[in-house]
């Protein structure tokens, strides 16, 4: 006890001014781990040898004062601080053999060793930002050459693409929109028009046969549709009045003449 | 008048010792390296500390550099580092793409196989549309058409013939080796036609195979 | 088993003479001087002829410009050409201005570097506070950092290690060269030590913990 009062008259000072200064600050502080080592710093010792049962109670003090000032504290600095009263109070207390748990020296060191770990991590980040920087202390190549790439596209074909593009071209005409070929059709218009013309020359009983056109009775689909348009003309002519038509028998000659 | 300007030149000399030759070589390299554009010997000395001579440090760094391979040019009044020109080919990484050729090329292309020699304006009515200058210059460019005699007709029009690269690429020993129309109509490749022996619906077919079996062979009588 | 594996090397050598090193060296010195990027040995070879052998060219490069403006350095496994650090001076044109870091991004970096690879519970149990999505994001970004292997513990978190790019920029061969990284493991401070007992501050790892342990010393002992 008498130690503790030893090295809390001998920092009292410089305690409560960094304490003033924190409470100010407090937003400054990366959370109650970084508030710790900055209040380790006043003791002005190697983190290894640090008093962690002192730091609780600089942390502790640092807490009452905030509370005092109305300084609303983060929960973490507040679970920090119930923390760091358990710790005090298990270091204080001599062991309890029937009590569970780490002992208070197993507490303080890790503590301890967090504090100095950050405080490793801090020393090395700054050794590491002091480094002859690229773009700053080093520099690269400023007119980069980069690899051109060069791309060869080659076209290739085969003979088969080759005959089938030829023969896509030969057959071109034939792939057009469907429509009926007049080719081999003979109209009933056409057959009309026909049989109009030589109506005057059909004094005596004619075959049907023989008003196809030239050319029209040979081929077998020319020659039917000829017909088929020939007996249609007929008929047409007799409703008109200026044919008749006749046939014998069933599939005898159809045979027409002019109207007597 | 030269006392006047010398004098002073002289004096800050003297005043701030210029680096060492050695280390002026080694600014002027780095600054030369680092820049993204050829560099003055103005701007040069204008970085380096007082008293330095950039110009004489260049002919060293040239000098130093020569045979290696990157080297020191001057590019306008500028400097500037180079990769050496005969190692060029390390700069360029080639990808070869295969690509199949267009249907208008492979049609232009046939035409010419088998119409040899033929005008722009011949295979145009053969295909029935226009042909663009792409596809004809692609083709000439791959080395499988090139450009046969003039026709003897009114403009005298340049006519196409196929190379020994065409006839290489589609193994063929002469561009009389192409199937005829019978031959790719018995493959299946005309079934488009009527069979033959059945009516015929087009009446220009007949005329059309005469043309080929006589007009074939002359084609390809050079 | 060696005379099985030499026999085809010879073999190959004679049948494609390499170009002579002097040579070799010409060219490994254009490809690294014209790239502003690190570059493999393994890419180094694929642009170079067969036969090359381009890690003893960068080793006689690197000899030959030693003492130079210009430096060639070693970047994880690949090669890159540098200005001398003493010479950044002379380069205030250059000077590309970076984004300020944060000092919890610097710390965070930091933890990343030297305790690669290393989950966001760790670097927050390291910095006692929680890392913002921000900072990672930022380093992210720089590509300082990336995503290493998740670790196998419960949840399997994803893990964070520095990049060749952060090697880069800091002047390192590689993580190993992280400046005080012995003096900090031979302290213990790269262990992540379990809190005694059941009581921690943040208790989200007690399981991680063992990990930690066995993970970390593995990492730089490749």
């Amino acid at each position: 006890m008498g130690d503790d009062n030893f090295q809390e008259d001998t920092i009292s000072v410089a305690d409560r001014l960094a304490a003033e200064a924190l409470i100010v600050d407090v937003e400054g502080y990366e959370g109650p781990l970084d508030l710790l080592l900055t209040l380790s710093r006043t003791q002005k010792v190697d983190l290894r040898k640090i008093s962690v049962l002192e730091l609780a109670r600089q942390y502790l003090a640092f807490v009452e004062k905030a509370k005092a000032l109305r300084i609303e504290l983060a929960a973490d600095y507040l679970v920090m601080a119930a923390w760091l009263a358990f710790l005090k109070s298990r270091l204080l207390l001599p062991p309890d053999p029937s009590e569970e748990g780490p002992s208070g020296e197993d507490l303080a060191a890790h503590l301890a060793f967090q504090l100095e770990r950050l405080q490793a991590m801090r020393e090395v980040a700054a050794r590491l930002m002091a480094r002859d920087r690229l773009g700053r202390d080093v520099f690269a190549r400023g007119q980069g050459e980069d690899v051109m790439r060069i791309r060869t596209v080659r076209f290739t074909a085969t003979l088969l693409d080759l005959m089938q593009g030829y023969a896509r071209i030969r057959t071109r005409d034939e792939f057009r929109p469907f429509v009926m070929d007049r080719d081999s059709v003979f109209t009933m218009e056409q057959a009309l028009e026909r049989m109009r013309g030589l109506i005057g020359f059909a004094g005596d009983w004619t075959e049907i046969a023989a008003w196809l056109p030239d050319g029209w009775d040979s081929d077998p689909v020319r020659r039917r549709s000829a017909t088929a348009a020939t007996f249609a003309a007929s008929l047409e002519l007799v409703k008109q009045g200026q044919l008749e038509i006749r046939q014998s028998a069933t599939f005898a000659p159809i045979e027409v003449r002019k109207r007597q | 008048m030269n006392d006047v300007t010398e004098a002073p030149e002289e004096e800050e000399k003297s005043l701030f010792a210029a680096p060492p030759e050695g280390e002026q070589e080694r600014m002027v390299e780095a600054m030369l390296f680092a820049s993204a554009q050829p560099v003055t010997v103005r701007d040069l000395e204008a970085r380096m500390p007082i008293g330095c001579d950039a110009a004489e440090a260049l002919v060293r760094l040239r000098k130093r550099y020569e045979g290696r391979g990157v080297r020191v040019v001057k590019v306008d009044d500028a400097w500037a580092m180079r990769t050496a020109p005969d190692l060029g080919f390390l700069m360029q990484k080639e990808t070869v793409e295969t690509r199949k050729l267009s249907r208008a090329a492979i049609e232009t292309l046939a035409i010419i196989a088998y119409h040899q020699p033929v005008t722009r304006a011949e295979i145009e009515e053969i295909r029935g549309v226009s042909v663009s200058r792409g596809t004809i210059d692609q083709l000439l460019e791959m080395e499988w058409i090139r450009l046969g005699r003039r026709k003897m007709t009114p403009g005298r029009p340049v006519t196409f013939v196929v190379t020994p690269t065409f006839l290489d690429h589609f193994g063929l020993e002469s561009a009389r080796d192409l199937p005829g129309l019978k031959e790719l109509r018995q493959a299946g490749l005309l079934e488009n036609r009527p069979p033959p022996g059945a009516f015929s619906m087009t009446d220009q077919e007949p005329e059309e195979e005469d043309d080929e079996v006589t007009g074939q062979p002359e084609l390809f009588d050079e």
